[in-house]
């Protein structure tokens, strides 16, 4: 038996184990805590890693903070099953085990010297929150920056207060909308491809990052393109049952593409036809 | 931290499952470490009253008694587990739901007005709501472990749903359907078991009851050109789990057939 | 339990606990008098004499065995004898060998259970083997340890320890190789030795002394302690072969008793279990379980029904003994099993299981289905001679207050480790007429 | 250098390599198949014993000769050693305490005798997936690097081999430390010759003859006869795209009606790499993460909350077969399928992948 400890000779499968040092509930069942790592650790937005409760199991989660904090990262996690309900019931000092980060990212080095569109369902605003993150910081790289994000409900929406903050700024655009309004709900009802016409972009010089349900990222491909948006500046994050993280499970396949590895970013047109297929 | 409590229940069955408990020797004494045996009178005369945290049901729903038995201990159960087919099913003795019951009774009995008995034997899902099920006739032990381990731990069991298919090959056993040309119902049963049965050389006989997607009709079809006529398929799907929604439908399917073609 | 203060005592045992299955004890005494006793069973009736009909006779023993889940290779071994006879086919050698090895695993698996589970924590004053660990937690650890090396055997050669897969008609599935069995030995020897110490630590145990007249019944073989074979005999002289069972023995429906007892046809109740195969069989022992009976001076035959506890574990020393030496003369049988061709017989066949003697007779039609199926386990057998231990030790102890004497009577049935899933499938059930 | 090794020749390669600290498994007789054990002599290999494939069937038969590995492939392959299907992969000892994360140790070294060319590719195919990538898997490659390989040519092929389709058979082009020819007559014999510097100085140490040309002709002749004799084919030209345009093929919902789904095409497979992993807490302080082989065939496979994506047997049907012919080309730049014909022959109702993708290519669903 090896202790798993020494680097070098700690298989690829082997978490580190971290401890968190705060967590936020943001959402009845989302929760989003930050991990204080051991060792600088660098990421790029849109990569997730295989988050580890002990004794429950390992869960693909993206990483949903500030690319540019190498010390502590951040992740936000909606409480669907085994995995995901144990970390939302972390306290500050518990411990989890991290391996990553994995994945392609997002293309914000694609998208730089032109406008930016991140559409966001539900969840799907953690993964690209460190995209906003990377083009506030380096705001004079792009032209027009664009959050468009829908939830089903007022009292779904993640990181409000953030979303307040960056409503307030000048240097970008943030339009949110809810399925189901309420009485004091004053903002727009209905599905967030609907904020699209309205948004301040360029079609032809925009790069989109879009991630939330199969669906929604459909219509909003449809959408963007239809807004003269080039399909292959398009991009969408997939998810698929994910074990591994590192390309050896076999369940992340979509179709051709094996999501931890080719993926989770992938330009629309390489998935276009296989978002048609069923049970792929 | 008070230990949560556990009971274990018995309704018509062999004892089998609830055996597989004390079965567990080198983990029984751990097992009582972490969990308060409050109710099981297999082991103790000892009885806690209820309300009980982790409730294990054994055996099928044969009596009008136990019809009303049953809502109570789900009232006083925070999670109901069955533990086995008689209990997921109804067991072997659910092969009474496809027959006169007054005649059984007097095969059996001297003096049949005595019997007071229903017509049928259900499992408990039939009865109450369930809240997971332990395949088996009887359970596997590691199964029952994991079970009550993944309690304590607050977590999902390891319980596959896939067929027996899967755990043959794990275990590397070769096919006994290709190899030996023996009936074998373990693509269209749960996996669970170890797959035991073909690495004794004998086809599974399905006592983890239908696997998730089961395809019985193109099972059935094989099973004939290996030479097993429908009254064979029908003693096949009419065993342990005879009850159970695809087995029960594929006995069905088999016995109309041999209606037809022996009209008896 | 109470007193209406008129000098009528009653006492109740709704659930019977550390038995197989559930049972009542119902007794009521008026003014120091016994009335009224009731060993019930209301376990509810699962009707395998009459599912069995109409199933080819191969299926009988993967079937009866789930008739009960203590004693599964009993059910086995008695259902494919009585199909073998039914169907005049002869199994013998290595594949008879295997099937004694088997039972001793069983027998080692139930007595141990009973022995340290069940039993001995009513000598000790314990709810349970449980709350007795929490004092004597060796005493617990190798009586589980012993209960597990019974079960590895019938796991090695069965597939698991409840409902064993590989019994057919015929012998076995499967064959174990030499290499497989010889896995086992290391933990059979230890297994030996811990059920001899297990005989002394029992016959030490603090027991009422009582002695009961009974009229032992069990199997007895030309040169075995008994398992699968041998003529069905007893101390009062009986000497006949299995199918000659119904004409010897009776089965009376007893209509305030809830139950069917079984009697001699001649009269009288009788018991069969380990005290009874003792009675009749002490000649036949292992040596070494020989050596600890004359060790610990054991009257013979023994005739105290609580010091079934002693004889169970002798009975261990014997099936660890016996495990053993079948293992050391082992070859691998060429054949795992006779072929038998289905088609019509008659068949009856006793074995004995942990608890006694348990008998089966089928009948089978031309395409060799069951047409007929009759099974008296032992429980059933002992029904009768249990309300009587009930009674006599009532009689005896009724200056025991009723907590004490509550107690004192469960364990007076636990004497019998009573398997009430057996029984049931011909008792009947209670009906409630208020 | 070709080297002419006799019987007790290969007794004496099979005892040098135990000798060299190698675990030596090889194909043996059990229960009627040939399936892979531990050997220590020829005398452990199934000689005299060939078999018989057909979908959903399998005999031993016994031959008219002695030949030791007179056979075309049992239901094992060399996976369950390289890519176990079982394997606790980390514990994680006191969980409420100070955590300790333990791997496991690897095992010995093993030398596989009596490798066939379809599962030398096989193997290569597994290798790229573990090994290949940007992650190295060392549960595999800590069992895989100091594997002895010891090639057996086929001589022999199955009524379900199609290794000539795939191009990866019936002989050993490389992959092998030491390949071997068998050769029944005039005296039973093998050709042997070794793809590595380790292999040859095994073969140097075992006191062999070279061999003539002549001999070494013969024992090609077999080899190439074999290549004669395949018992099926595919048409793998376009191949990948075929099936890849035609994913709402009608063939789908036929083959559905006859799969089980009971997964046993992707347990035989030797490419399959697949698995799960379970945590599994015990009842003191630790947990164990267990991998076991998974398939495409099990619901759970794409479980994600709320279901499976691949609900139904036609859907799963359709990944396997998919994945074999085609996504794996642009996947791993290769194909998934290297032409054993397992999956054929340990189909329980005899479903044949070669029939399937022909029926697909065949009535190609018009305007995708
Ligand atoms: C690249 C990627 C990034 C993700 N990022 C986030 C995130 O930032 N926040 C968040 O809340 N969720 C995220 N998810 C989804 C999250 O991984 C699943 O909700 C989670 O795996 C569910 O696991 P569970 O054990 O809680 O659920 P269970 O329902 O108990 O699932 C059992 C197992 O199925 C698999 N599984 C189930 N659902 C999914 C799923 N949707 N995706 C992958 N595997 C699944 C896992 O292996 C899981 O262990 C992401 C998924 C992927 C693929
Ligand atoms: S499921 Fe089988 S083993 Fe369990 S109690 Fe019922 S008959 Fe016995
Ligand atoms: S023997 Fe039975 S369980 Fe095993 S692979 Fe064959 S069909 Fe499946
Ligand atoms: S065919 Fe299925 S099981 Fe095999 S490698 Fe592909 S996805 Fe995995």
């Amino acid at each position: 038996m090896a202790i798993a400890a020494d680097a070098g000779t700690v298989g690829a499968m082997v978490p580190t184990l971290v401890e968190v040092v705060d967590v936020r509930q943001d959402l009845p069942d989302t929760v989003s805590f930050d991990l204080q790592m051991p060792e600088p650790f660098e990421f790029e937005p849109g990569q997730f890693t295989m988050l580890y409760a002990p004794g429950i199991g390992e869960a693909p989660i993206s990483i949903s903070g500030d690319p540019a904090n190498h010390d502590v990262i951040t992740h936000t996690v909606r409480a669907v099953g085994k995995v995901s309900q144990a970390l939302c019931r972390l306290r500050p000092g518990d411990r989890v085990g991290v391996r990553g980060p994995y994945g392609v990212p997002w293309p914000v080095r694609v998208a730089e010297g032109g406008d930016v569109v991140l559409m966001a369902g539900g969840i799907g605003l953690a993964p690209l929150r460190p995209v906003l993150y990377h083009l506030l910081h380096h705001r004079g790289r792009y032209e027009s920056v664009v959050l468009l994000y829908g939830a089903r409900s007022p009292i779904d929406l993640l990181y409000n207060q953030e979303l307040r903050a960056w409503r307030s700024r000048y240097d970008c655009e943030v339009e949110v909308t809810v399925d189901h309004g309420g009485a004091d709900w004053h903002g727009p009802v209905g599905v967030v491809t609907k904020l699209l016409g309205r948004a301040p972009f360029d079609g032809p010089a925009t790069t989109a990052m879009v991630c939330g349900p199969e669906i929604m990222m459909r219509f909003s491909a449809r959408d963007l393109i239809k807004q003269e948006v080039a399909s292959d500046r398009v991009y969408m994050s997939m998810e698929r049952n994910m074990q591994c993280g590192v390309g050896w499970c076999g369940h992340c396949q979509f179709g051709p593409k094996i999501l931890c590895r080719d993926g989770p970013v992938l330009p629309y047109p390489a998935i276009e036809e296989l978002l048609t297929v069923n049970e792929i | 931290m008070t230990k949560p409590l556990l009971a274990v229940w018995k309704f018509a069955s062999c004892d089998g499952c609830q055996l597989s408990l004390l079965d567990l020797e080198d983990e029984l004494l751990a097992i009582t470490e972490n969990i308060h045996i409050a109710n099981f009178l297999e082991a103790s005369r000892e009885v806690i009253a209820g309300p009980y945290d982790l409730s294990l049901v054994e055996g099928s729903v044969t009596t009008a008694h136990d019809a009303e038995r049953i809502v109570e201990i789900r009232e006083q159960s925070d999670f109901l587990v069955t533990i086995g087919a008689c209990a997921t099913s109804g067991g072997i003795q659910a092969l009474r739901n496809w027959a006169d019951v007054d005649e059984f009774t007097s095969l059996v009995y001297a003096t049949p007005e005595y019997i007071s008995t229903l017509d049928t034997s259900t499992g408990i899902a039939e009865h109450v709501t369930v809240d997971f099920e332990l395949r088996g006739c009887p359970i596997d032990k590691g199964q029952l472990l994991e079970l009550v381990a993944a309690f304590l731990h607050r977590r999902q069991p390891n319980i596959p749903t896939y067929s027996v298919c899967v755990e043959c090959k794990r275990r590397g056993t070769p096919c006994v359907m290709v190899a030996h040309g023996t009936p074998c119902l373990g693509p269209v049963t749960q996996a669970g078991c170890g797959a035991i049965c073909p690495a004794y050389n004998r086809g599974c006989y399905g006592c983890f009851g239908p696997m998730e997607l089961p395809n019985t009709e193109a099972l059935s079809a094989w099973w004939r050109t290996l030479g097993a006529d429908d009254r064979a398929l029908v003693d096949a799907y009419r065993g342990f789990n005879a009850w159970a929604d695809e087995f029960r439908h594929a006995g069905n399917v088999a016995a109309e057939r041999a209606d037809g073609v022996n009209d008896e | 339990m109470s007193d209406d203060g008129n000098g009528t005592r009653e006492i109740r045992v709704d659930y019977l606990a550390r038995v197989e299955g559930e049972g009542r004890l119902y007794a009521r005494v008026r003014d120091g008098e016994l009335e009224d006793v009731e060993f019930g069973i209301f376990e509810p009736p699962r009707f395998f004499e009459a599912f069995l009909r109409g199933r080819p006779f191969t299926d009988a023993p993967d079937i009866t065995a789930r008739i009960c889940g203590i004693c599964p290779v009993a059910y086995q071994m008695s259902s494919v004898h009585a199909m073998e006879r039914a169907r005049r086919a002869v199994v013998d050698g290595e594949l008879r060998t295997l099937r004694r090895l088997l039972y001793c695993g069983e027998w080692l698996e139930s007595h141990g259970l009973h022995v340290y589970m069940l039993h001995a924590p009513d000598f000790l004053g314990y709810e349970s083997a449980v709350h007795m660990a929490a004092d004597h937690r060796e005493v617990v650890e190798q009586g589980l340890r012993l209960k597990r090396a019974g079960n590895a055997i019938v796991t090695l050669l069965g597939g698991r320890e409840v409902h064993p897969i590989n019994v057919r008609v015929g012998g076995f599935y499967r064959a174990p190789t030499m290499h497989e069995l010889q896995t086992l030995v290391p933990e059979l020897e230890w297994a030996r030795d811990a059920a001899a110490e297990t005989a002394r630590w029992t016959a030490q145990l603090p027991m009422p002394d009582i002695e009961i007249d009974y009229d032992f019944v069990s199997l007895r073989h030309p040169d075995e302690y008994p398992f699968n074979e041998g003529r069905i005999v007893s101390t009062s002289g009986l000497d006949i072969a299995a199918e000659e069972w119904p004409e010897h023995f009776v089965e009376e429906h007893k209509e305030r008793s809830n139950a069917l007892h079984a009697y001699f046809r001649s009269g009288g109740m009788f018991k069969v279990g380990p005290l009874a195969r003792f009675a009749l069989n002490a000649d036949r022992l292992t040596p070494l379980a020989a050596n600890v009976v004359a060790e610990l001076g054991l009257s013979m035959p023994c005739r105290n029904p609580f010091q079934s506890i002693v004889v169970r574990s002798i009975e261990m020393v014997f099936a660890a003994e016996e495990a053993l030496r079948i293992i050391s003369e082992y070859k691998r049988p060429p054949e795992s099993f006779v072929p038998i061709e289905p088609g019509p017989g008659v068949g009856s066949a006793a074995t004995e299981a942990p608890r006694g003697l348990l008998w089966h007779r089928y009948e089978l039609d031309e395409a060799g289905r069951i047409a007929e199926a009759r099974i008296v386990p032992p429980t059933s057998q002992n029904q009768a001679v249990i309300e009587s231990d009930v009674r006599r030790v009532l009689g005896e102890h009724l200056h025991l207050d009723d907590e004490a004497l509550t107690w004192r009577l469960e364990q007076t049935i636990r004497n019998y480790d009573p398997c009430i899933s057996c029984a049931t499938h011909f008792l009947k059930v209670e009906i409630d007429r208020a | 250098m070709e080297h002419v090794l006799s019987i007790a020749g290969l007794d004496r390669l099979l005892a040098h390599l135990a000798a060299d600290g190698f675990r030596v498994v090889g194909p043996t007789m059990r229960e009627g198949t040939i399936v892979y054990g531990d050997v220590s002599s020829a005398a452990d290999l199934p000689g005299g014993w060939g078999d018989e494939h057909e979908p959903g069937h399998y005999r031993l038969r016994a031959r008219d000769d002695d030949a030791l590995f007179g056979f075309a492939v049992g239901p094992h392959s060399w996976k369950q050693y390289l890519h176990p299907p079982t394997l606790e992969v980390l514990t994680i000892a006191s969980l409420s305490g100070e955590p300790v994360l333990i791997e496991p140790d690897p095992p010995a070294p093993m030398a596989f005798i009596g490798v066939r060319a379809c599962d030398i590719s096989a193997i290569a195919v597994q290798d790229n997936v573990f090994m290949g990538g940007a992650f190295v898997d060392r549960h595999y490659a800590t069992r895989r690097e100091p594997t002895f390989v010891v090639a057996a040519n086929c001589t022999d092929p199955g009524g379900t081999c199609f290794c000539v389709s795939m191009s990866t058979g019936p002989g050993a082009a490389g992959g092998f430390d030491i390949a071997l020819t068998e050769v029944l007559e005039p005296a039973h014999h093998f050709i042997a010759w070794s793809g590595t510097d380790r292999g040859a100085a095994v073969l140097e140490a075992l006191d062999t003859t070279e061999a003539t040309a002549a001999q070494v002709d013969a024992a090609r002749r077999r080899v190439a006869m074999a290549a004669e004799s395949m018992g099926r084919q595919l048409d793998t030209d376009g191949l990948p795209e075929v099936i890849a345009r035609n994913r709402e093929h009608p063939r789908w919902d036929a083959v559905a009606e006859r799969c089980l789904a009971c997964a046993n095409c992707t347990m035989v497979c030797p490419t399959c790499f697949c698995s799960t992993f379970e945590e599994t807490t015990d009842l003191a302080d630790n947990s164990v993460r267990v991998r076991r082989w998974d398939s495409c065939f099990n619901d759970e496979f794409s479980y994600m909350h709320g279901g499976p994506v691949r609900e139904s047997t036609a859907g799963r049907y359709r990944q396997w077969l998919t994945h074999k012919l085609s996504s794996w080309w642009d996947q791993f730049g290769q194909s998934g399928c290297v032409g054993c014909g397992r999956c054929i022959t340990w189909c329980p109702v005899g479903i044949d992948i070669t029939a399937e993708a022909a029926a697909v290519r065949a009535e190609e669903v018009a305007g995708v």
